[in-house]
């Protein structure tokens, strides 16, 4: 239990995906100038990253290792990751409309997000269980929408600072972004993996 | 009589002032500051003040050259006498006899990235100088954790003005003799925690440590006075430090071996600094006050995991840009409700009509 | 402007992946830690924004809207996996250092977006220009990143090269003898930081070209 | 292709599809039987060349690459490489990941000879700080050679210096080379539980299990 | 054998993820566009063709393709233009709508003649008056939309701002600083 | 009785001293008087004299317009001279309507009508009286009385607050008035208490005037109705929903009046006016004001007829010392700048304050820190600095999001800030743009519904002409057959 508490917790403060791993900056820079659409683009890929985690490892262990297939790893992924943004999307729609409507919008958007790929290579790079893959997802998953709703917040009063124009828009977002991971630093070194 | 011509573009109410403004509040804070810096300098000798003068003076030139690209009125800005401020709290933040670069490249950092990119004071949202420590942490991490064990000013061991001038801006590492831990090293070593008589020296200071953190009784003079004046809000400091001991002494039950007490916490280390003078930057800050006590609370509880856990001996830095990043979301989260309406926005309703609901 | 000289300056310059669209973000920031991987990841890239843009537009008569989506992944996938089999194969240094970030070269956006934008409606010769172009900006602009990070950092300039890239990079490294570098530019925050000072640096300079253009127009109408 | 072909494919996006995924791994199919051996043999060639370098101070006879047996340990298998000369194992080498490096995981080569001392350490893999911790690394630093021919039984304080240890850890970068030599130390710990069954095994048992395309 | 397998591996996840599309696109083509009914609401809907568009419903097709500017409608002024912008979702820059204030058009009495003109061409019907006789612009009916002016043969209808009284002075945005 | 406490204020200098220890004076009569038709929220009046009539003091001049309005009478015997614009006593120095009266000196009253026992009048009557008197709120907002006390009749009020907290700095025309005529006082509030059939009044008081507390005690001591309260001295206890809260501990619900919470405000000024309308007919002609600041010479406490110029108020005590950086009608905290001195005193002038800079510290505006003083003394609990950041940003929707209609503009959260930004000018200007907004989005209703009605004629008229047109061909193709 210990054990699976502290890989969630590791990967979403220690190895957070998007300011250590790197993965999934698009959405990030691109998504969080308000707070709420940050916060639906962080739930859909929470649902979609913990979804596509156990996925891929069911197509990893159930299909590609026995019929030795690894070069179609990275297809069949792909493939597997839009099939879930695409169920999920219907699965929505059906069930709420008024969730799709509000979270709709991010869905098409996460198929291109590395962090949702990326996340399944380094579940087979770290040699994860599914439980294992599906915490991991699950843990990239909250540090990212834990790390796109900080950045929201800091963007939502950048925008009303008085920032030099060289700076405004993307530079300062960017800058933003860098200091945020330098306190993310912080983190460094708690004994979680 | 003295007569009075109108002026033409209207002025709105109101037409009197409290008397606080900002360079006075600055002042204040760096009154405040001088009891802590004049013990470091006493403890550390002249490299000390070398440091605190190279950290200010990087901060304001950089704060004056980037007031001159960015077209800005530069005397008037820096008369806020901000830049200054992060001078000296970034050089009581470093190791008292910092090379010369350290300290200048410091407050070239915290003003250029930490403030003048957002548009100068007020508009950065994480602690400048903060950020400084922990880009230079980062980036030096031998120069930034190389602690003297304390030799008080004229005393024989002190190094002399030309010295410590050679200290300074000689470059070298620092001889080995001197060189020294921190009292909060035993937490990550496990050694022994301060004993009942090294707390009296945490108190006044008499520690390995950067500049201007160790004397625990400077520091809290200077916060008496900006908590006193109402420069600084009292729910942060309490919360922080409240937070911190709570947690410290939980542990502490839990496994005193493992766990020091909480006095090593307060008095050890950076707390006490941050408590008064860093986490109550108040542009970093929430501005209510139950976001103000989740806020100190909240780095009162990463300071406590960073030193226990993590993989830096000090987490005041860290913790303070953590919060600081947290900040928006808290003032989100926690405003005050509205005269006459609910929490959530709507109006109250028509109450059955007693007084005192 | 001729069209082709109109592709050339958008993927360098104008409409550069990575300052002006600030797309492929990750590969951008993950993988410039030094000039030399900025150089093959650019590299890299580039090889798959022109074979997809080569493909897409040749395909576009074929491809029905409704799917083009899951075509367009589809290609992508299959040339990032033979990029990234044929740097296993014979770069297979660099495929270590690169590693994850290569087959997230199908989620880049930027090739999604190029192939929706440009490749699905030109033909196969002035898609693969533009591949081509928006590649060499790419790389460009991951080598200067890459180039600033690794300098400031920690002194040196392609360092490695000659290891990762073969012998024929040797030439590229240099080194800065006594400089002992700021730990941080090589860290995460260092890359969004060094990016950041070099997209406002380019923002300045637009903003310059802008106004001088500006003045010279008002110089124009106030003479006529 | 001719036109109607094409336009009898767009009205149906299924077949389409399809037509596509079949054109890709055809590609895919060729790409992979092109590369593969060339691929295995690359990563054949990282074996070779971190067990020559952990077991160069065992003599053997034996390829250690393709002379493995299985471990269980705590839950987890361990492939070891054993390095014999004439038929005695002399020594074994294998892969052994600490969790506690600052950057991520740290996977080390540990070679350790008959006697329960260690041969050599290499590191395989680490996403430690450039400039810090990256002088495990034996391109940067002589460090790691530290540990030759300590064992169980030298008498070795095994932690880093600020622990009471003796090990040198890098200034301002204690963490690393803390999570290194616990590694090395819970590797000889691992050996020492497993001494038997890993010096003992029939030779060439266990080649067919051998898995040389994925090391770790 | 790797290669019919890896095949029909492929085959089948394409065919399968192409009905799943399919179907996608069936559920979500059938719906009309929720934005422009939402636009169309937000316009004035005076149908005056101030926009360059043939009346409201079209400018609204054109706003939800991106072919238009949310400050597209003059009459709408600031306050559509912002409505449009959340809408749409983009962010609404304030310097492009030439702030020309409210405008009222006012009929000069030794002008007019008389013509009806005006009154045909006026979209929200705010002038009054018969045939050969004076007519007089409703104020709170008028727009300020101009087409009455186009049309006057005398050239006798000017639109003006709305003068400054006591009842609709306002303070002044304080100078520049920053908050 | 029990005192609850409200959030937020603050406790500015007060700068009483000088005025309030002087009696009340009496202005000589001035040689000219401007009388603006509009003096009072509402519809202006609507003048019932010609320029050369000879009115008499107390004689009504203009009537009033509609429901909320009040009538304005003359303050002196004299001539009608002019009836035009001159400058309104307001900010923006735009001209108002205003009726010139030369006084002739006799100060010769019209024909009064006592009440021969102003208790025996019914509710309506008094409040008749009141309104013919063209009394309006003397607190400062001008809010015709009459109308509130009507609500009396449309919600229950079971507690009347009279209003002597005179929070602001400066101002001690309140004081010196419940200090000289608590009698009067007293017996206006015992009327406004019975026109609104008020179960208990309470006389709020700031601890900062024990004089007007003893001499009010005293008065009210005969009154077991009425309770005088001592109010802690903390500004804005004078504001309505703060007092209303401090007396009774409910909050008034946003966007209702104190009457549906059965709760009714006037201030001491008014419940005097009351009494002189209600006991002798005399209409609201003058009224007490503060003439203070740094920069007056003899600062005081003056009866002043409506219409006096600022400049003769300030010449009787004895001018400036020194030029002033403003003049003020109203207190520092919520009061306007003079746009000169010729604007005359109104119903609702409370002082005229001349401010030297030294008083007013002034420093030069910087940026917002985020110290969260404003917060902290925001007595509606609003979040000022993200009020002002988003109304410079032009984001006023935002700022409407997070209540800026609430805003009181009281001013506090400006007076601690110390950035010393603009904050309350700022929403001053934000709640412009709002209502201007609503303005133009009622319009744009309007519009489409013009717009409508258009489509609908038209199309009708087509349809019409299309029923014609048919019956014309059949017509057509008869006759040619
Ligand atoms: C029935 C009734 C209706 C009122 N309507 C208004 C109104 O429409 N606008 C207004 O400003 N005040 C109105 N008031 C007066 C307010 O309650 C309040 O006294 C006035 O706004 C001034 O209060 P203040 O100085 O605290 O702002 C009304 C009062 C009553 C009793
Ligand atoms: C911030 C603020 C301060 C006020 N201060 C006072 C005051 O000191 N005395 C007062 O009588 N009215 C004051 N008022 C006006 C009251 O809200 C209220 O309008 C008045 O007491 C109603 O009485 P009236 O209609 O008789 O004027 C203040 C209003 C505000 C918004
Ligand atoms: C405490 C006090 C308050 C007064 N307030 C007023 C007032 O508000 N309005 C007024 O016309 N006169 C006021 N006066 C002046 C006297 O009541 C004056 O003698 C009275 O109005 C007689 O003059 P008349 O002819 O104007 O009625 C006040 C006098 C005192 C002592
Ligand atoms: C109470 C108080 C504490 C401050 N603490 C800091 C600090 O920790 N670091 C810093 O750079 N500036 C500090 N400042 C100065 C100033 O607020 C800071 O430069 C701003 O962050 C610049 O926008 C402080 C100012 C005050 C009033
Ligand atoms: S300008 Fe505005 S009101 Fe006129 S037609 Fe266009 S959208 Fe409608
Ligand atoms: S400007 Fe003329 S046509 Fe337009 S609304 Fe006004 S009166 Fe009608
Ligand atoms: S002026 Fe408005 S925002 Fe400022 S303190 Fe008063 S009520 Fe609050
Ligand atoms: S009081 Fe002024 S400086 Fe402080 S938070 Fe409010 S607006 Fe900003
Ligand atoms: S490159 Fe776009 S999300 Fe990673």
């Amino acid at each position: 239990m210990k054990e699976y508490l502290l890989l969630l917790l590791g990967t979403a403060l220690v190895n957070n995906v998007i300011l250590v791993r790197f993965l999934g900056l698009c959405p990030f820079l691109g998504v969080s100038g308000k707070l709420e659409t940050a916060l639906g683009m962080g739930l859909a890929t929470t649902f979609v990253l913990t979804l596509t985690s156990g996925a891929t490892w069911v197509v990893e262990h159930a299909l590609l290792q026995p019929l030795d297939m690894m070069h179609l790893r990275i297809l069949t992924y792909i493939l597997v990751i839009a099939a879930v943004v695409q169920f999920t999307e219907m699965a929505i729609q059906k069930a709420s409309p008024v969730l799709h409507h509000t979270l709709g919008i991010y869905l098409p958007l996460i198929t291109t997000n590395c962090a949702v790929l990326g996340t399944a290579l380094l579940n087979l790079q770290q040699d994860n269980s599914l439980i294992q893959s599906l915490l991991y997802g699950a843990g990239s998953a909250l540090g990212f929408t834990l790390v796109i709703l900080l950045f929201a917040g800091l963007r939502e009063r950048i925008a009303l600072a008085n920032v030099p124009a060289a700076f405004a828009g993307t530079p300062i977002a960017l800058i933003t972004a860098g200091l945020l991971s330098l306190a993310f630093m912080g983190f460094a070194g708690l004994p979680v993996r | 009589m003295t007569t009075w011509t109108p002026n033409r573009s209207p002025v709105a109410a109101p037409h009197v002032h409290g008397r606080a403004n900002v360079p006075q509040v600055m002042r204040t804070v760096l009154l405040a500051l001088l009891p802590a810096t004049a013990t470091g300098v006493w403890l550390f000798g002249w490299p000390a003040l070398n440091t605190v003068l190279l950290a200010i003076a990087g901060c304001v030139a950089a704060e004056a050259a980037a007031l001159a690209i960015g077209r800005r009125p530069v005397g008037h800005t820096l008369a806020d006498g901000s830049a200054v401020v992060t001078g000296l709290i970034l050089a009581l933040c470093l190791p008292p006899w910092a090379p010369w670069w350290l300290a200048l490249l410091g407050g070239v950092f915290a003003i250029v990235v930490g403030k003048q990119v957002f548009g100068g004071l007020g508009q950065n949202v994480l602690n400048p100088a903060m950020l400084a420590r922990v880009a230079l942490l980062v980036s030096f991490p031998l120069e930034m954790t190389a602690w003297v064990a304390p030799q008080p000013l004229f005393s024989a061991a002190s190094p002399g003005l030309v010295e410590g001038l050679a200290i300074t801006f000689g470059g070298g590492p620092l001889p080995d003799a001197v060189s020294s831990a921190t009292a909060l090293a035993p937490l990550k070593l496990g050694g022994d925690f301060a004993a009942g008589e090294a707390l009296l020296a945490l108190a006044l200071g008499t520690v390995p440590g950067s500049l201007g953190e160790t004397s625990a009784l400077a520091l809290l003079a200077g916060g008496a006075l900006l908590v006193a004046r109402r420069i600084v809000p009292w729910q942060i400091p309490a919360a922080l430090l409240g937070t911190l001991a709570v947690l410290a002494a939980l542990f502490n039950q839990i496994d005193p071996a493992h766990y020091p007490g909480p006095l090593l916490h307060l008095l050890g280390g950076s707390a006490m600094m941050c408590a008064f003078f860093i986490a109550t930057d108040p542009v970093g800050a929430p501005v209510t006050p139950l976001g103000r006590a989740i806020f100190g609370a909240g780095i009162g509880a990463l300071i406590y995991v960073i030193r226990t856990w993590g993989g830096y001996p000090e987490g005041v830095a860290f913790a303070v840009l953590l919060m600081n990043a947290a900040t928006p979301l808290i003032d989100r989260l926690v405003r005050p409700r509205r005269y006459g309406r609910l929490r959530t926005g709507a109006p109250l309703p028509l109450a059955p009509k007693e007084d005192g609901r | 402007m001729s069209e082709v000289r109109r592709v050339v300056r958008d993927g360098l310059w104008d409409n550069n992946v990575v300052f002006a669209q600030m797309l492929g973000m990750c590969p951008t920031l993950a993988t410039t830690g030094s000039a030399t991987n900025g150089l093959g990841m650019g590299l890299a890239t580039t090889v798959v924004l022109v074979c997809s843009g080569v493909l897409v537009s040749l395909f576009r008569n074929v491809i029905a809207r409704e799917v083009r989506i899951a075509i367009y992944v589809l290609l992508m996938s299959t040339v990032v996996t033979l990029v990234d089999m044929t740097m296993n194969a014979w770069l297979h240094e660099l495929h270590k250092v690169l590693g994850l970030f290569i087959p997230l070269i199908v989620v880049n956006c930027a090739i999604m977006g190029r192939a929706e934008s440009f490749a699905s409606k030109r033909a196969p010769g002035m898609a693969a220009l533009d591949g081509l172009m928006m590649g060499v900006g790419f790389t460009l602009a991951l080598m200067v990143l890459g180039g600033v990070r690794e300098a400031i950092g920690q002194g040196t300039l392609f360092a490695d090269a000659s290891m990762l890239l073969g012998e024929h990079f040797a030439f590229l490294e240099l080194r800065l003898d006594g400089y002992r570098g700021v730990l941080l530019m090589i860290l995460p925050p260092g890359g969004f930081l060094a990016l950041g000072f070099l997209v406002a640096a380019r923002q300045r300079m637009l903003a310059r070209a802008r106004a001088r253009s500006e003045g010279a127009g008002a110089a124009m109408t106030a003479g006529t | 292709m001719s036109s109607t072909l094409a336009a009898g494919l767009r009205r149906r996006p299924g077949l389409l599809l399809g037509a596509f995924a079949l054109g890709c791994s055809a590609m895919l199919g060729a790409g992979d039987l092109a590369t593969r051996e060339e691929i295995r043999q690359r990563q054949a060639d990282d074996l070779r060349h971190a067990l020559d370098q952990t077991l160069s101070a065992v003599p053997h006879d034996n390829n250690p690459a393709e002379d493995t047996i299985a471990v269980e340990d705590a839950g987890r298998s361990v492939t070891v490489y054993r390095a014999r000369m004439a038929a005695e194992v002399n020594g074994v080498a294998f892969n052994w990941v600490s969790e506690a490096g600052y950057g991520g995981p740290i996977t080390l080569t540990v070679g350790i000879g008959r006697d329960g001392r260690i041969a050599s350490v290499r590191v395989l893999s680490h996403s430690e700080t450039p400039g810090l911790g990256d002088k495990i690394d034996v391109r940067k630093s002589d460090w790691i050679r530290g540990f030759d021919g300590r064992g169980l039984d030298t008498g070795t304080r095994w932690g880093v210096r600020k622990d009471g240890g003796e090990f040198d850890q890098f200034a301002g970068a204690t963490i690393t080379p803390r999570a290194v030599v616990g590694a090395v130390h819970a590797s000889l710990k691992f050996f020492a539980a497993h001494r038997e069954h890993l010096l003992a095994a029939p030779a060439g048992a266990a080649a067919a299990a051998a898995q040389p395309g994925s090391p770790t | 054998m790797t290669m019919i397998l890896s095949v029909a591996v492929v085959a089948a996840l394409g065919l399968g993820l192409g009905w799943l599309l399919g179907l996608a696109s069936q559920w979500l083509g059938a719906t009309t566009d929720p934005v422009v009914e939402r636009l169309t609401e937000a316009l004035p809907g005076s149908q005056c063709g101030q926009c360059g568009y043939p009346g409201c419903g079209q400018a609204a097709i054109a706003l939800s393709k991106g072919e238009a500017p949310v400050t597209l409608c003059p009459p709408g002024g600031r306050v559509v233009a912002e409505k449009l912008a959340e809408i749409l979702g983009t962010t609404f820059d304030p310097g492009n709508l030439p702030d020309r204030g409210p405008l009222l058009a006012r009929v000069r009495t030794d002008y007019c003649i008389g013509c009806s003109r005006c009154i045909k061409s006026c979209p929200t019907d705010a002038i009054l008056g018969a045939t050969k006789q004076l007519h007089v612009v409703l104020e709170e009916a008028c727009i300020g939309c101009g087409a009455c002016a186009e049309v006057c043969p005398t050239g006798g209808i000017d639109l003006e701002g709305i003068p400054v009284t006591l009842r609709n002075w306002r303070w002044h945005k304080p100078g520049v600083g920053h908050a | 009785m029990k005192i609850f406490r409200f959030r937020g204020g603050i406790h500015p200098e007060g700068n009483k001293d000088p005025t309030a220890c002087h009696p009340i004076a009496r202005l000589p009569l001035p040689k000219r008087l401007y009388i603006p038709l509009q003096q009072h929220i509402g519809e202006p009046a609507a003048p019932e004299v010609k320029v050369g009539d000879h009115v008499l003091k107390g004689q009504r001049l203009a009537r009033h317009q509609g429901s909320v309005s009040a009538p304005v009478h003359a303050p002196t015997s004299g001539t009608v001279i002019a009836i035009g614009d001159h400058m309104a006593p307001h900010p923006s120095g735009l001209p108002v309507q205003t009726i010139t009266l030369e006084p002739d000196g006799e100060e010769r009253w019209v024909e009064t009508e006592p009440a021969v026992d102003p208790f025996s009048l019914t509710r309506a009557e008094v409040a008749a009286r009141v309104r013919d008197a063209g009394i309006v709120g003397l607190g400062g907002a001008a809010f015709p009385a009459a109308v509130k006390l009507d609500a009396g009749n449309r919600h229950p009020i079971d507690t009347l607050i009279i209003n002597g907290g005179e929070c602001e700095p400066y101002l001690t025309c309140d004081d010196r008035l419940m200090r000289e005529g608590a009698g009067y006082v007293v017996e206006g509030v015992r009327l406004i208490a019975n026109g609104l059939g008020a179960k208990r009044t309470v006389i709020a008081i700031e601890d900062n005037k024990p004089e007007a507390l003893e001499a009010m005690r005293v008065a009210a001591a005969a009154h077991p109705g009425i309770s005088v309260l001592r109010v802690p001295s903390r500004y804005p206890m004078g504001s309505e929903k703060q007092l209303v809260t401090t007396v009774t501990g409910r909050e008034i619900p946003a966007g209702k009046l104190s009457a549906e919470i059965g709760v009714s405000v006037h201030n001491v000024g008014t419940a005097l006016a009351v009494c002189r309308a209600v006991r002798f007919g005399k209409p609201l002609v003058s009224r007490v004001v503060t003439v203070g600041g740094g920069a007056i010479r003899n600062p005081r406490n003056v009866v002043v007829p409506i219409g006096t110029p600022a400049a003769d108020l300030v010449e009787f005590c004895g001018g400036f010392t020194v030029t002033p950086t403003r003049v003020l009608m109203g207190g520092p905290m919520m009061g306007q700048v003079l746009p000169g001195l010729e604007a005359p005193v109104v119903k609702g002038t409370s002082g005229i304050i001349a401010l030297t800079a030294a008083e007013a510290h002034a420093a030069s505006e910087r940026a917002c820190l985020h110290c969260g003083r404003c917060v902290d003394v925001c007595p509606v609990g609003l979040v000022p600095l993200e009020l002002a950041a988003r109304v410079r940003a032009g984001r006023i929707d935002d700022a409407a999001e997070l209540g800026m209609g609430d805003c009181l503009s009281c001013g506090c959260c400006a007076y601690v800030c110390p950035a010393h930004l603009p904050l309350a000018h700022l929403f001053n200007y934000a709640k412009g743009e709002i209502a201007a907004r609503r303005e133009a989005q009622r319009k744009a209703e309007e519009t489409r519904k013009l717009a409508e009605a258009r489509r609908l004629r038209l199309a009708a008229e087509a349809a019409a002409k299309a029923a014609r047109r048919p019956a014309r061909t059949t017509e057509k193709a008869e006759t040619e057959s």
